[in-house]
């Protein structure tokens, strides 16, 4: 379904991807791990238009989207979960959602995908009218997730989900994005939470200085010492 | 005595605890790795120490000194210097003029504090690149001139804040030998590194923190194996 | 560096392109063309053009044509001096008039009396340009402390008009506080009690609040000094709507004399004084002539300023006339300056000689009108006309005293 | 040895000037365009080296001409003093200022500065006692100056165009020291990266305060210059908020940072300006706003900075290297 | 107790006005992160608008809204596109220099084509001011007053209720965030100066019957309008309502309470203390 191939980008001078290579099928959860700075988030955010690749293909469904901008990637169904959230803190839960659902495409279904956000996450119905910068952790990442989910994607990235939540929040977090999965949404996943991410995962891909090193099946990576390497340098 | 001795470091955003009660001491000429996952508050720890951020509570002591409550400046001028996670420098001016400013500090004629930094730069392989733009240089290149930049200011103590990271693996050992080489030279360091290896390779101890709390400290080869670390790094699976 | 420099002589050449024409005889005027004062420039340089196409129409000075200079400084006192040097040094004016405001007039003044070119003032009040001793700077219109001459004469002897209590509200420029000055000093020195002293910055968007800190004093007379018409206007809405009920509103400043009063206030502008410098004199016929002629010619009334621009130029054309002009710059402005010392004449404006003597606040005036406090007149606003009402020589009709909503 | 060479053949022209000058209207041209030199200089010492975009530097300018002036009328002080007294009255009085608004940055710095010019001007129009409210003070004639037994006379344009070039050579000069100084490395140290900078060792609030010191002696003395070539001080006139926009203009189109940046601004503003005025009498104004338009959406790095650059790419292609 | 009422009064009518002009500045920066110095001339050419259209066919200021503010609003997005849009990558102080340029520029076309002649509008409804419970109140400034409110009310529903609105609230708030949920960032650029535009012109409309109007009025309420965004927080609606009132009532009572002539250094010292011990204003959120 997406396909990146020799993806190459940058900040500046600093070169960041030197060339990744995967690929994420139908209705799979991929996990992209791996140490921090091996260019994880980088790789989110070329498939997304926030950062210009200087070299590599980014296909959808045989489509190119390298050239496009992250209206139009947004507009075809991949739908980016940044890192730390990214809320708009000073409105409300309800406005944070429906601005998920802003593109043309998304905006006469707006309420019913709301009802379907609330019906994985109860929880913000009970905070709707509140303002989003109040909410705990865990709420803001439900939130942020949701607000994922309104633009109704069939690629859903979600970005260190689990970072900086308590560990019961941490299980909750899984289990949704298992449930997300389970409704046909595709998801690739960057996680710091290895062993946890791997679990859930259908594939996963270590990443390592900008390079893929590993790739296999989660519970073949979550077996394979070499991960534990990657990291620890064991 | 120590050199460094932090004792119930604390210091809350808001509501949010990003060091919590965390003391640890890093003795003369030791490297000491301090590493956690992501969002630990490895990098609050170094501000705290640096001055950009003021401890809520707990006491930073340099030779028995204390330090809290200096700006920056003033922290480097007693002997301590830092480099950053995202490397600053000074992209308008020559390498050679980035650690010249630097170098005024302990140095401040001009002729001097250029010989100075000619010699630092020297040091880590960066003379030949002396005339150029900062903007201009590598990744590594750049990472040693971060690192230039805080030796040049004749610290006592350096805190490196992830030193390797972005770089691939034959850089990760350049920069590793550059840091043993500065240990050698009489600087105590603390180092922030999430590139393992380097980590086992030339730290004496380490701290491992974990949502700003101590979790464990010793030998590293020994700690990457407690549990509790583990747990960290690698989340538990839900049974 | 080197081109730098030749490129300043190359500009400085294309601004120094004027040609030299020594015919006409030259008057000089700086006034603000553009800016916040534009207006103002714009009013004397129709009266300027107006005085001088009747002076040319009728032969001219001697023979010879009279030309009018105005260069715009925009308001501003550094572009004053710039072009007042330039209209001297490079346009080789005879004699300079115009300035609109005082600190523009100021530097004017310094620069004519440094490059020893008589320097006519038309408008500008503040009494400082005429008490420096400037041998070179007259001036025909009356000093800001002379504004209130009127009014003075007025309270000293109409009979029970003497007020028992002041409230004096006036702007914090130097034409507000030269006044506020003069009619504040006036007033204690014959026992009056000053029960409200309120400067404001201009353009003030809202009087009411200081107007209701001035209605606690509750005042017998409430003294109003504005240089701008906007305040001048607004000042007595405010104090109106607020409800002040004071014996008389008097009113000081060009602002209060203006037709906009009339059509803005409405009936609110009933019995409002306006004390000034000057407000014609509507049963001298020359003044008439004048009047009938400027509306008739730009389609609007003329006012104050217009007098004073159109009356400076008959002056000017007068010391013209008599000082003897020989073609060398330096002794003609010289020649210039004596004839105008020698200055007895009536223009629309009034009487005019030049003298030595002493102001209200005890200032030594230098090349002043002397007849300036006789032009100081009281007007009253009357069913939408403002009227002259004090001293009775200039008077068109009886005046209302004191205001009937006093007395409800 | 040959960086000096242009300066050389500056103060060469700077000298002859006069000597060529048809009258003095264009002596007076001049001068107008080394004292924007001097307070273009001023400001850009703080805007263009520690990337502190002030707002208000009218109340440095403004202080510096009343000092200058109060000190002539009150104490008989010779311009010769008065204007580096009133100097270094501005930068006294620009410490405090300093203080509090360094502690702002970027744009909310900028509209503090603002704030405290507007502040210094109500001060100067209500503290009569001192400043003499909205009247102001004005100087009638200046006593002749004794020289080495000579006596300059103030009422020719001479000494003032001397003492001008004096100033704005003094502006000039003090932008070209601060290139090589260590203050100079620290404040552009600053410009770039703020944190990075004090991370090295340097007191960022204190070389601040030092250069908005600095920049502020160059505006005081400015200002007492301007108080006695114009003769006439009051707060409109001295403390506009005008005048802080012009130095910023000049710094700009210059080229900010740039040593000859002000020179090149002030030749540039004061002549375009006069010429617009002379050839369009109202609306000349129009053109002048829609040259600063044009200037910074086509030369943002101002006029020097553009010439350095042309110069430098025409040498490159030239020397046939560095030809991109 | 009387002077207390009106001096409150009349801060709060002014302020609401003040608030206007202050919004329109506050959303620009919010999206865009410029200061447009050349807001207080879009605000003059409300108040000729105004003037023009009782002038010219005798149109009721107050409906002449109707007209100028879809205009205005046109004018703003065209502005922003064929000059702004170049300018903003250059960074803050070039915009900020390139505003004041354009600000010299419409001031003096203005006062090439008109004048600098004083204009003043007439409302036959305005001459006797309404007296509730003794405080005075002027007609033209209570109906400028009750349409400003139904304009900020209107502005509230838009930024609250509609996709666009939430949109440009959200692109203020956190600009990539925006851009990850498919927002052309662009086009909310081009509509809030569209929008900041149209609301400086409204408040100029509103305001031309309580005050003369000239070619370089913008100048007098361009750095009201700083302390008043700046009061309320930069890029705050809300803050800009509150700082707008605030600093009405404020100049209000210390004129009457300080000094009149220091009432203008009332708000700057209050604007400086805001800045040093609250830079994010008195009502933004955050840091």
């Amino acid at each position: 379904m997406l396909r990146v191939q020799g993806l190459q980008a940058a900040y500046g001078k600093i070169t960041a991807l030197w060339g990744v290579d995967f690929d994420v099928g139908q209705g799979e959860i991929v996990a992209l791990v791996g140490a921090n700075g091996a260019g994880k988030t980088t790789t989110l955010k070329a498939i997304s238009g926030l950062v210009r690749p200087q070299a590599g293909a980014i296909v959808l469904d045989g489509q190119p989207l390298t050239r496009c901008s992250t209206m139009e990637i947004v507009g075809r169904g991949v739908v980016h979960v940044p890192e730390g959230r990214k809320l708009f803190p000073e409105m409300t839960v309800r406005d944070n959602l429906l601005l998920g659902g802003f593109t043309r495409a998304a905006r006469p279904r707006q309420q019913e995908r709301l009802a379907e956000v609330f019906a994985i996450f109860p929880r913000l119905r009970e905070r709707e009218r509140q303002l989003a910068g109040t909410l705990s952790g865990g709420e803001q990442q439900m939130v942020a997730i949701g607000r994922g989910l309104m633009a109704g994607p069939r690629i859903l990235m979600l970005d260190e989900p689990s970072l900086g939540l308590a560990p019961i929040m941490v299980e909750e977090m899984f289990r949704v994005v298992e449930e997300i999965n389970r409704q046909g949404v595709t998801v690739l996943l960057v996680e710091q939470n290895t062993e946890h991410a791997l679990a859930i995962a259908h594939r996963g891909f270590v990443l390592e200085s900008g390079r893929v090193v590993l790739a296999g099946t989660g519970s073949q990576l979550l077996a394979d010492p070499k991960v534990r390497e990657a990291y620890l340098g064991l | 005595m120590a050199l460094l001795e932090i004792e119930g470091l604390t210091r809350t955003f808001g509501g949010l605890r990003a060091v919590g009660d965390l003391s640890f001491n890093v003795g003369e000429q030791e490297v000491l790795g301090l590493i956690g996952p992501n969002g630990a508050g490895k990098t609050t720890v170094f501000n705290l120490i640096t001055g950009y951020v003021q401890p809520s509570a707990g006491r930073i002591r340099l030779d028995g000194k204390s330090v809290v409550g200096l700006r920056p400046h003033a922290v480097a001028r007693r002997g301590i210097a830092r480099t950053f996670q995202i490397v600053k420098p000074f992209p308008g001016l020559t390498v050679k003029e980035n650690v010249t400013l630097a170098a005024f500090l302990r140095h401040p004629a001009r002729r001097d504090a250029e010989a100075f930094a000619l010699d630092v730069l020297g040091r880590l392989g960066l003379g030949s690149r002396a005339g150029d733009l900062a903007s201009q240089l590598t990744l590594l290149d750049q990472k040693r001139l971060e690192l230039a930049k805080a030796l040049a200011t004749g610290p006592r103590l350096l805190l490196l804040d992830e030193p390797m990271g972005g770089l691939n693996p034959s850089e990760v050992d350049v920069a590793s030998g550059m840091v043993e080489e500065i240990r050698r030279g009489g600087v105590t360091v603390i180092l922030v590194e999430h590139v393992m290896k380097a980590i086992m390779r030339i730290s004496d101890r380490v701290v491992v923190v974990n949502q700003g709390e101590k979790i464990a400290e010793g030998p590293p080869a020994q700690v990457v194996r407690e549990p509790a670390v583990l747990a960290a790094y690698f989340g538990k699976r839900s049974a | 560096m080197r081109t730098f420099v030749t490129s300043i002589f190359a500009l400085l050449a294309v601004l120094s392109s004027s040609p030299a024409l020594a015919q006409p005889l030259r008057i000089g005027a700086p006034q603000p063309m553009t800016g916040p004062d534009a207006p103002f420039g714009d009013k004397f340089k129709k009266a300027y053009g107006m005085a001088i196409e009747e002076i040319n129409a009728a032969g001219g000075v001697n023979g010879r044509k009279l030309e009018i200079v105005i260069e715009d400084h925009q308001a501003k006192n550094a572009l004053a001096a710039t072009v007042t040097e330039k209209l001297i040094t490079q346009e080789k004016v005879l004699v300079l008039t115009g300035g609109r405001a005082s600190g523009q007039a100021m530097e004017i003044a310094s620069i004519s009396q440094r490059l020893k070119t008589p320097y006519l003032v038309d408008h500008p009040s503040a009494d400082m340009i005429t008490a420096k001793g400037f041998e070179w700077v007259f001036r025909n219109n009356p000093t800001g402390s002379i504004y209130p001459a009127a009014f003075n004469d007025f309270i000293s002897t109409y009979p029970g008009a003497m007020p028992k209590s002041a409230a004096v509200v006036y702007d914090n420029t130097l034409f507000g506080k030269t006044i506020g000055a003069a009619v504040m000093k006036q007033l204690k020195a014959k026992g009056v009690a000053i029960v409200a002293d309120e400067a404001y910055p201009v353009n003030t968007l809202d009087f009411k609040p200081i107007m209701t800190k001035v209605k606690g004093t509750n005042p017998d007379y409430l003294l109003l000094v504005a240089v701008s018409t906007t305040d001048a206007i607004l000042l007595t809405r405010h104090a109106k709507e607020i409800g002040i009920r004071p014996r008389a509103f008097v009113g000081f400043g060009g602002g209060f004399g203006v037709a906009d009063m009339a059509t803005q206030l409405g009936p609110l502008a009933q019995n409002v004084f306006s004390s000034a410098a000057w407000s014609g004199n509507p049963n001298d016929p020359k003044v008439k002539a004048f009047y009938a002629k400027f509306h008739k010619q730009f389609g609007i009334w003329p006012h104050e300023h217009e007098v004073e621009g159109y009356s400076i130029i008959y002056i000017i054309a007068d010391a013209l006339k008599r000082a003897k002009l020989t073609g060398n710059l330096d002794a003609d402005r010289d020649a210039v300056r004596k004839a105008l010392l020698a200055t007895d004449m009536t223009t629309v404006f009034g009487k005019v000689k030049f003298g030595n003597w002493a102001g209200p606040l005890g200032d030594m005036y230098t090349n002043q009108n002397i007849y300036s406090p006789e032009h100081s007149v009281m007007a009253q606003w009357k069913g939408g006309q403002l009227l002259n009402v004090w001293p009775k020589s200039n008077a068109e009709t009886g005046l209302t005293f004191p205001d009937p909503l006093a007395l409800k | 040895m040959r960086s000096l060479a242009p300066w050389l053949a500056g103060a060469v022209a700077l000298a002859a000037l006069p000597v060529f000058a048809p009258n003095s209207f264009f002596l007076h041209v001049a001068i107008l365009i080394l004292m924007w030199t001097l307070l273009g200089a001023a400001w850009n010492v703080l805007g263009g080296f520690a990337g502190q975009v002030s707002f208000g530097h009218a109340a440095l300018f403004g202080i510096g001409a009343y000092v200058t002036m109060i000190l002539y009328l009150k104490a008989g002080v010779s311009p010769w003093w008065g204007i580096p007294v009133g100097g270094l009255v501005a930068a006294l009085a620009s410490l405090p200022i300093g203080l509090v608004c360094f502690r702002l940055r970027g744009p909310y710095f900028s509209l503090a500065t603002l704030a405290v010019a507007e502040i210094v001007k109500l001060v100067a129009l209500n503290w009569e006692a001192v400043t003499n409210g909205p009247v102001g003070f004005l100087i009638t004639g200046l006593p002749p100056l004794r020289v080495f037994g000579l006596a300059v006379d103030w009422e020719s344009k001479l000494p003032f165009y001397v003492v001008a070039a004096l100033l704005a050579l003094a502006g000039l000069a003090s932008t070209a020291w601060l290139r090589t100084s260590r203050l100079g490395a620290y404040l552009v140290a600053i410009r770039e990266n703020e944190d990075a900078a004090e991370a090295v060792g340097i007191d960022t609030v204190r070389a601040k305060v030092m250069t908005l010191a600095l920049s502020a002696f160059l505006a005081g003395m400015g200002g007492g210059f301007y108080a006695f070539y114009f003769r006439y001080v009051d707060p409109d006139a001295v403390l506009n908020i005008s005048l802080s926009m012009e130095m910023v203009f000049i710094a700009m189109v210059g080229g900010l940072g740039t040593v000859g940046g002000p020179l090149i601004g002030a030749i540039f503003l004061t002549t375009v300006g006069e010429t617009v005025r002379e050839r369009f009498q109202v609306g000349h104004l129009i053109f002048y706003g829609l040259f600063m338009m044009l200037a910074i959406r086509y030369m943002p790095e101002g006029i020097w900075g553009r010439a350095r650059k042309l110069f430098s790419s025409l040498q490159a292609r030239v020397l046939g290297h560095g030809a991109a | 107790m009387e002077t207390f009422a009106q001096s409150l009064t009349s801060g709060v009518l002014t302020g609401a006005l003040y608030a206007m002009i202050g919004i329109g500045l506050t959303v620009v920066f919010g999206v865009m992160r410029i200061i447009n110095l050349a807001h207080g001339e879009m605000v003059m050419l409300g108040m000729f608008g105004a003037f023009w259209g009782q002038a010219l066919w005798k149109l009721d200021p107050f409906l002449s809204l109707v007209l100028w503010v879809p205009l205005m609003f046109l004018g703003g997005m065209l502005l922003y596109r064929l000059l702004l849009r170049k300018i903003i990558p250059g960074g803050e102080l070039n915009t900020l220099l390139y505003t004041a340029g354009l600000s010299l520029l419409i001031a003096n076309l203005a006062l090439f084509f008109w004048t600098g002649d004083y204009r003043t509008i007439n409302l036959s409804y305005g001459q006797e001011p309404v007296r509730p419970f003794g405080i005075s109140i002027a007609v033209p400034l209570a109906v400028a007053f009750v349409v400003a409110l139904a304009i900020t009310g209107a502005l509230w529903l838009f930024l609250s209720r509609t996709d666009m609105g939430r949109a440009i609230r959200a692109t203020s708030q956190n600009g990539e965030a925006a851009i990850l949920m498919g927002v052309d960032v662009e086009r909310v650029a081009m509509i809030t100066f569209g929008l900041g535009t149209a609301l400086a012109g409204a408040a100029g409309v509103l305001l031309a019957p309580s005050l003369y109007l000239y070619p370089t009025v913008g100048e007098l309420l361009i750095v009201k309008c700083f302390v008043i965004v700046v009061l309320g927080g930069l890029g705050s609606v809300p803050g800009a309502i509150a700082g707008g009132i605030l600093l009405g009532v404020v100049e209000s009572l210390g004129a009457v309470y300080v000094s009149s002539t220091y009432k203008d250094g009332i708000g700057f010292v209050l604007f400086l203390a805001v800045l040093l011990y609250r830079p994010s204003g008195l009502f933004g959120v955050g840091k």
